[in-house]
């Protein structure tokens, strides 16, 4: 076949720049001031690992905790901080990071762009992200300082009014909460902005939407969804700060206002949230189980009108979390319906991947590894999810440890899992360097073994009527023998972790050199240098169908005919 | 690209935006001056003037015209290449097409055998009801009632007596499970092997009856009481029977017996079609 | 053997895509749609609920003059695009300080009415759920059109000394999106809060 | 119901409580010492039990079959070694076979949404019978107190407190408790597992839920909404009695506090040392609302919300400083010297 250069072949000075040793203030200071799109995606990735790792102690502080009745690890007060501050950070500083490291970092690639559509607005973004999760942790030390955990946030991720009043949530321990979540809210859109700018005004020549790969597609759907979603959680802390720093009366029972309405605005923030949250886990199974199963992507229309349509059910059956609060019959049977509903789009989902590895030729490098167990735990999750949507059994589980095991199988077994293998699958796009698959197969086995130790065992506490939220339970429960499973789990957890860690690290300096496509793929970000040169791409890519690389790589059996 | 840039035009080296430090100082000062208010007012203070230096910097970077940086190009030769360069195909009969277009099993056949399957299930039932009960209402009612559950215990006669939201609710339900069923037997008709009306019409009935008949218990045990299989089944083989009829209709032309089962399911691969077109092949 | 350009033989076909400035601001108005229903939701919802007056039956005045004020602003700002968009630079220019003239004449309204509302009427922010409500969407709404104002008072100053060039008119019809937004939420704020409301 | 869905249902159960064996204890009919929801006294507990078999039959069905599925794809199209390193073939998508797992889903979602919205009909807008036993539960940081209205003996209200008592219902005769769910301050939730479904407490929106316990004795379960710093030591207990000796409870609560002259010290440290503040003892001075009533506080087997047995040290020691027992409980330490305590733990003693 014909060997097409780049027509400026020769008109351009080929030396490569002067290699020079930087000092480490100037690198330092390359990476603050820097508004390349790329590096901004690694440091939300390293800012999310950095949580990650805050929030895995937590909760390995609240498993010691519980790991025996009646333990007197740590006090209720720091056990409520612990809780709340938990699920704060693994939800705001953790995962929405997460959406931003993967939506920066892959889109301008996938898309044929030279960088993000704004910039300094995405710097901009990504500090407000960081500096609102740095402030959140100042509320350790503020307030009366270390000794009870100074004035961390202690009413719970859900924050239910009135329990976040002045009369009962004295202090400032609310007011952190609040104002730092207002802080990383901000971050949250203008990089929600900035993706579907990006996405809709940056795309390379030839790539029509129907013809971005569905990763992007997914990460578009998020940036978008991302803008209504986190915006009801800012106006009604935005309400919160009105009723505790000018006295108004939203939420005071006292005066009139209304409890319930607080959990209303929650969760019309709360649910979509989640599906903020696991939508780049299924961008990256889509990516790495076509990479890794040798096939295209089964059904490409339909995954991105699921994606469409889960987006769109998801914002009307926020009230699902709230079946216990006293609503209506007719109120209980809607959003039965409605959440039933979202079952359908995310059945395709699952189905459509299946049939993806259907009659393909799977390798079991450590990224698929990951992305098989999400496809399991996925399923599980989904179906423990239509059984808490079935409100009158929701009665009995709502607030009980198989909610907290439901939605760990999403949070950590979609989620997390799929980070990990986005993260063995880009490491060597982004680093140069493969990362080592004798770890990796150890972490994924640990990881998984330690997961369903935790989550599968949890649900069974629930059946027991083991609520959430508890920093100690009687002895005469017979709920003790399972929490002992349940934080040895977590402890095996957190060793697979560490081994990633050192994975990470170890692979950045001694890994074995990747090359520009080691997995052998199919979309752009594949068709330049690993790592990307600044620009990305020395000349405008051009592409004709949603698997470019397929098309170059098959000249006699390209996608473009079939389009 | 950026937007000086037009597509496939080359330069020495690129403009890039400029790194700057203007982000993050605005960045700070918004943090610092929500920070005051769990802190000292003299943080909020020192933010508010980072802000301002910050939201001044930024906008003289842009305007009146952004500020760039030049990056030198190093061009490379990326090969683009795989070891894997055979592509197994399908193999498929010769003389068969091979990327079946949609319109073959045209998904509106599916909606138009469900209601007319739909329409053929009322007879049996409206005749059930004047049989057995004197009353058309109550096979209506009957259907309705499963979804009015708050319908408690109702008597013979209850059901038997016309009420409008019955008939609503009897309406929506019936409809949407012919459209839904008739879309399920659109696309599954074309996949079964013979006999597609034995096996849609009468079989698949059949079997939904029994699976009903078991759920029914659990759905709505007191309308489970009242309900006669026996007509029950007939009026769903009537749907059966007309809905597979109907869709059948829509593609006889089109489905050939001898077609293997991948491409009755409307599988869409290239491999097919580079078995057609025997000469591209390397 | 390939390398980009991904396909070599693509036919030469335009490929247009929207501009990104607008892009943007389209996501910043879906944003902000977002937490202005919230606000007028919960205001809606609070409606009859203080236990305690003034009532808005007795202290609300529909500020008619203000509204006539701020949605004619919309139309003077359209005209300044047209007149950008014609390279029309001082036309562009009257229009657009009249825009901010009528903007402020809005804000100097709705400072009157809550003068009167707080020394006269004896409402704040905490003395019931009207006041708590009433003071949250309409200050929100005001908060935007201060920044509006801030955003157009700017550029206005650059008109002034003659850096607005025609090439910036797709910049400035950015902001008249924004500028559009605000006064099209004051549509729903004012059946709201007066009409409904009241 | 069909034998074949019995079946079904028996190895479901099985398949549950083996798993729940693990944890060291075997499912038996009436109260148990593990709240369990697959363990139900009560007709709305009962009626999710059955509910909730249904459901799990539906899932494991779906888990089954989708499970199954994944197993044989990775299993059968395995990259095998010796592999021709040639690409499988491609293909992009079947609009027939995507219709279907489309459709079938709905179907499976009609059918679960008609049986969902029967049972919730069924079980919260269950007409109640004259017999009923109204109560009103009220939720506070963090203890419970239940008031019976117009309870017939002495024509008022009387309030217990923690310690929930109800008549024992029939499906003869059913005397459901029918109960009124308020909040003096945050939200709680009403969970007793074996009885019924968690309904919350919430300020400013009355609430109602509905038991009718079919076997005798004490049934447990705890706050399930987070309410503060003792949230989790806002423990439920709920006493079903026979009908004579819940008239014979009924009659005591009825009565005004005793008062036995040998003890007038400990109410005179009771009425002098703020305690009367927060705590009532009806007949004497002491009307406070903020904490539990104490009128009858010896009837109870514990204290605390159910944290400790009512025994004369607990007492005494919750008295001294209740934090040491319940951290962050809103009781404060009343600084008494030994004597009081002694007087005032005297006095407690004889409120029977």
């Amino acid at each position: 076949m014909a060997d097409q250069t780049l027509p400026i072949h020769g008109a351009l000075d080929l030396t490569p720049p002067r290699e020079r040793e930087h000092t480490l203030l100037e690198t330092l200071h390359s990476w603050v001031t820097t508004v390349d799109h790329k590096k901004l995606g690694l440091m939300y990735m390293m800012m999310s690992i950095f949580f990650l790792l805050v929030g895995g102690a937590e909760a390995i502080f609240i498993r010691i905790q519980l790991a025996v009745p009646n333990n007197h690890f740590v006090s209720p007060q720091t056990f409520n901080r612990l809780f709340t501050m938990h699920g704060t950070t693994m939800v705001f500083l953790v995962g929405m990071p997460l959406v931003f490291a993967w939506a920066n970092y892959i889109v301008p690639l996938q898309i044929g762009a030279r960088d993000m559509a704004f910039p300094r607005l995405n710097a901009f973004s990504f500090w407000l992200t960081l500096f609102g999760g740095l402030f959140l942790y100042y509320s350790f030390i503020g307030g009366p300082g270390l000794y009870g955990t100074g004035s961390a946030p202690d009413v719970t991720w859900w924050a239910y009014a009135p329990l976040t009043l002045k009369a009962f949530s004295p202090g400032h321990a609310t007011d952190y909460w609040a104002l730092a979540l207002i802080v990383t809210g901000f971050g949250t859109i203008g990089g929600g902005i900035n993706i579907i700018a990006t996405v809709i005004s940056m795309r390379c020549k030839g790539m029509t939407l129907m013809r971005m790969p569905l990763f992007s597609w997914v990460m578009f759907v998020d940036g978008a969804f991302v803008l209504i979603v986190i915006t009801p959680l800012t106006a009604s802390q935005v309400m919160l700060l009105i009723d505790r720093y000018l006295g108004g009366h939203f939420f005071d029972t006292q005066a009139g206002g209304s409890a319930t309405v607080w959990m209303h605005f929650f969760w019309i923030f709360g649910h979509p949230e989640v599906y903020v949250l696991v939508f780049p886990a299924f961008a990256i199974a889509s990516e790495v189980i076509q990479v890794f199963s040798r096939k295209a992507l089964f059904g490409y229309p339909a995954m991105v009108a699921a994606i469409i349509g889960i987006a769109f059910v998801s914002v009307s059956v926020w009230a699902h979390h709230m079946f216990t609060i006293g609503m209506t019959s007719a109120g209980n049977a809607f959003f039965v319906l409605s959440t039933e509903l979202v079952g359908i789009p995310t059945g395709i989902k699952i189905f459509n991947w299946l049939a993806t590895m259907w009659g393909g030729k799977i390798r079991f490098a450590t990224p698929m590894l990951f992305a098989i167990a999400f496809l399991f735990q996925f399923l599980c999750a989904g179906l423990t999810g239509i059984m808490l949507s079935i409100a009158p059994w929701n009665w009995q589980l709502h607030g009980s440890y198989f909610v907290i095991a439901h939605f760990h199988y999403i949070l950590v077994g979609a989620i997390v899992f799929m980070v990990f293998s986005g993260i063995y699958y880009w490491f060597p796009k982004a680093t140069g360097r493969m990362m080592s698959e004798t770890l990796g197969k150890w972490h994924f086995w640990l990881f998984f073994i330690g997961f369903h130790l935790t989550f599968d065992t949890m649900h069974f506490v629930g059946f027991e009527g083991m609520p959430r939220w508890i920093y100690t339970y009687p002895a005469d429960r017979g709920w003790q023998n399972i929490n002992l499973v349940v934080s040895i789990g977590g402890l095996i957890q957190g060793i697979a972790v560490l081994i990633f860690a050192y994975n990470l690290i170890s692979s950045l300096f001694k890994g074995k050199i990747a090359g520009n496509d080691p997995w052998d793929a199919w979309t752009l970000e594949w068709a330049t240098t690993s790592p990307p040169p600044v620009y990305n791409f020395a000349t405008d890519p051009v592409v004709r169908s949603w698997r470019p690389l397929w098309d170059l790589k098959h000249p006699e059996n390209p996608d473009w005919k079939y389009d | 690209m950026n937007e000086q840039q037009k597509p496939g035009s080359h330069t020495e080296t690129i403009h890039l935006p400029a790194p700057t430090a203007w982000p993050i100082v605005l960045a700070f000062g918004s943090t610092l001056l929500f920070a005051g208010l769990v802190t000292s007012p003299w943080i909020s203070v020192l933010g508010g003037i980072l802000m301002v230096c910050g939201a001044v910097g930024w906008f003289r970077l842009v305007l009146p015209h952004e500020v760039h940086e030049d990056i030198p190009v190093v061009v490379e030769h990326i090969p683009i290449e795989t070891t894997r360069r055979e592509v197994e195909r399908i193999v498929i009969p010769e003389g068969d097409r091979a990327h079946l277009p949609v319109e073959t099993y045209p998904i509106i056949s599916g909606i138009k055998g469900g209601l007319a399957g739909g329409v053929a299930m009322i007879p049996p039932a409206l005749l059930y009801g004047l049989i057995a009960q004197h009353s058309i209402w109550y096979p209506v009612n009957l259907l309705g009632g499963a979804g009015v559950a708050n319908w408690r215990n109702p008597t013979t006669a209850d059901i038997a007596a016309f009420h409008w939201q019955g008939l609503l609710v009897a309406n929506v339900i019936h409809w949407t499970a012919c459209v839904l069923v008739g879309l399920l037997y659109g696309a599954m008709l074309p996949m079964l092997p013979r006999r597609p009306i034995l096996l849609g019409g009468v079989i698949a009935p059949v079997l939904w009856t029994g699976m009903l008949h078991s759920v029914m218990g659990v759905v709505n045990p007191v309308l489970d009481e009242h309900i006669a299989w026996g007509w029950f089944l007939i009026s769903q083989v009537c749907f059966g029977v007309v809905a597979g009829v109907v869709v059948a209709r829509q593609e006889r032309i089109r489905t050939t017996q001898s077609l293997p089962f991948l491409m009755r399911m409307g599988i869409e691969t290239p491999g097919l079609v580079q078995e057609h077109k025997e000469d591209d092949r390397k | 053997m390939n390398a980009i350009p991904l396909v070599a033989t693509s036919p030469e076909q335009e490929w247009h895509l929207p501009y990104k400035g607008r892009i943007g601001m389209y996501g910043l108005i879906i944003a902000e749609s977002a937490i202005f229903t919230i606000f007028v939701i919960a205001y809606i919802y609070y409606i009859g609920k203080s236990l305690y007056g003034p009532t808005p039956q007795q202290v609300l005045d529909v500020p008619i003059v203000n509204t006539i004020c701020l949605l004619s602003s919309s139309i003077t700002i359209f005209l300044s695009e047209r007149a950008i968009e014609r390279n029309n630079l001082k036309t562009f220019g009257l229009w657009w300080a009249a825009t901010i003239a009528l903007g402020a004449i809005f804000l100097i309204g709705t400072g009157i009415e809550w003068h009167k509302l707080i020394y006269h009427d004896g409402l704040t922010i905490s003395t019931n759920l009207f006041g708590t409500t009433f003071y949250s969407l309409v200050g929100l709404h005001a908060t935007h059109v201060v920044v509006g104002l801030i955003m157009l008072t700017i550029v206005l100053l650059f008109t002034l000394t003659g850096h607005v060039k025609h090439e910036h008119s797709e910049r400035v019809q950015v902001l008249a999106l924004y500028w559009h937004f605000v006064d099209a939420v004051w549509v729903v704020v004012f059946t709201v809060v007066y009409i409904v409301g009241r | 119901m069909l034998p074949k869905w019995l079946r079904v249902e028996r190895i479901a159960r099985l398949a549950v409580f083996s798993a729940l064996a693990l944890s060291g204890h075997a499912m038996a009919e009436g109260p148990q010492a593990t709240p369990s929801i697959f363990a139900p006294a009560s007709t709305p507990a009962t009626q999710i039990y059955h509910l909730s078999f249904f459901i799990l039959e539906i899932t494991a069905a779906i888990f089954v079959a989708v499970a199954g599925l994944l197993t044989y794809v990775i299993i059968r199209y395995r990259a095998r070694t010796g592999d021709d390193e040639s690409e499988p073939a491609q293909v992009y998508g079947s609009n027939q076979v995507e219709l279907a797992w489309t459709v079938i889903p709905i179907l499976i979602v009609v059918v679960l949404f008609l049986t969902t919205a029967r049972v919730i009909f069924a079980i919260q807008d269950a007409p109640m019978p004259t017999a009923a036993l109204e109560v009103t539960a009220v939720g506070h940081q963090f203890w419970w107190e239940y008031r019976y209205p117009k309870q017939g003996l002495v024509g008022q209200d009387f309030v217990a407190v923690n310690e929930l008592h109800v008549p024992l219902s029939s499906t003869d005769h059913p005397t459901p408790t029918y109960i009124k769910l308020l909040s003096a301050d945050v939200d709680h939730s009403f969970w007793v597992p074996q009885l019924a479904g968690k309904t919350d407490l919430i300020p400013n929106h009355p609430n109602d839920t509905w038991i009718d316990p079919l076997q005798s004795g004490l049934y447990v379960g705890q706050c399930a909404q987070f309410c503060g710093v003792q949230h989790a030591n806002m423990l439920l207990r709920v006493y079903v009695d026979t009908p004579e000796q819940f008239a014979a409870w009924l009659a005591n609560q009825a009565k005004p506090g005793i008062q036995d002259p040998s003890v007038v010290a400990g109410r005179h440290v009771f009425e002098t040392q703020a305690c009367m503040n927060c705590h009532a003892v009806q007949g004497t001075a002491a009307t406070g609302r903020f904490g539990p009533d104490l009128t009858h506080l010896m009837s109870r087997d514990t204290l605390a919300s159910g944290m400790i047995p009512n025994t004369r040290d607990n007492l005494r020691q919750w008295i001294k400083d209740p934090n040491t027992i319940k951290p962050g409980c809103l009781m404060p330490a009343m600084q008494l010297s030994e004597d009081q305590l002694d007087q005032v733990t005297n006095y407690l003693e004889t409120l029977k």
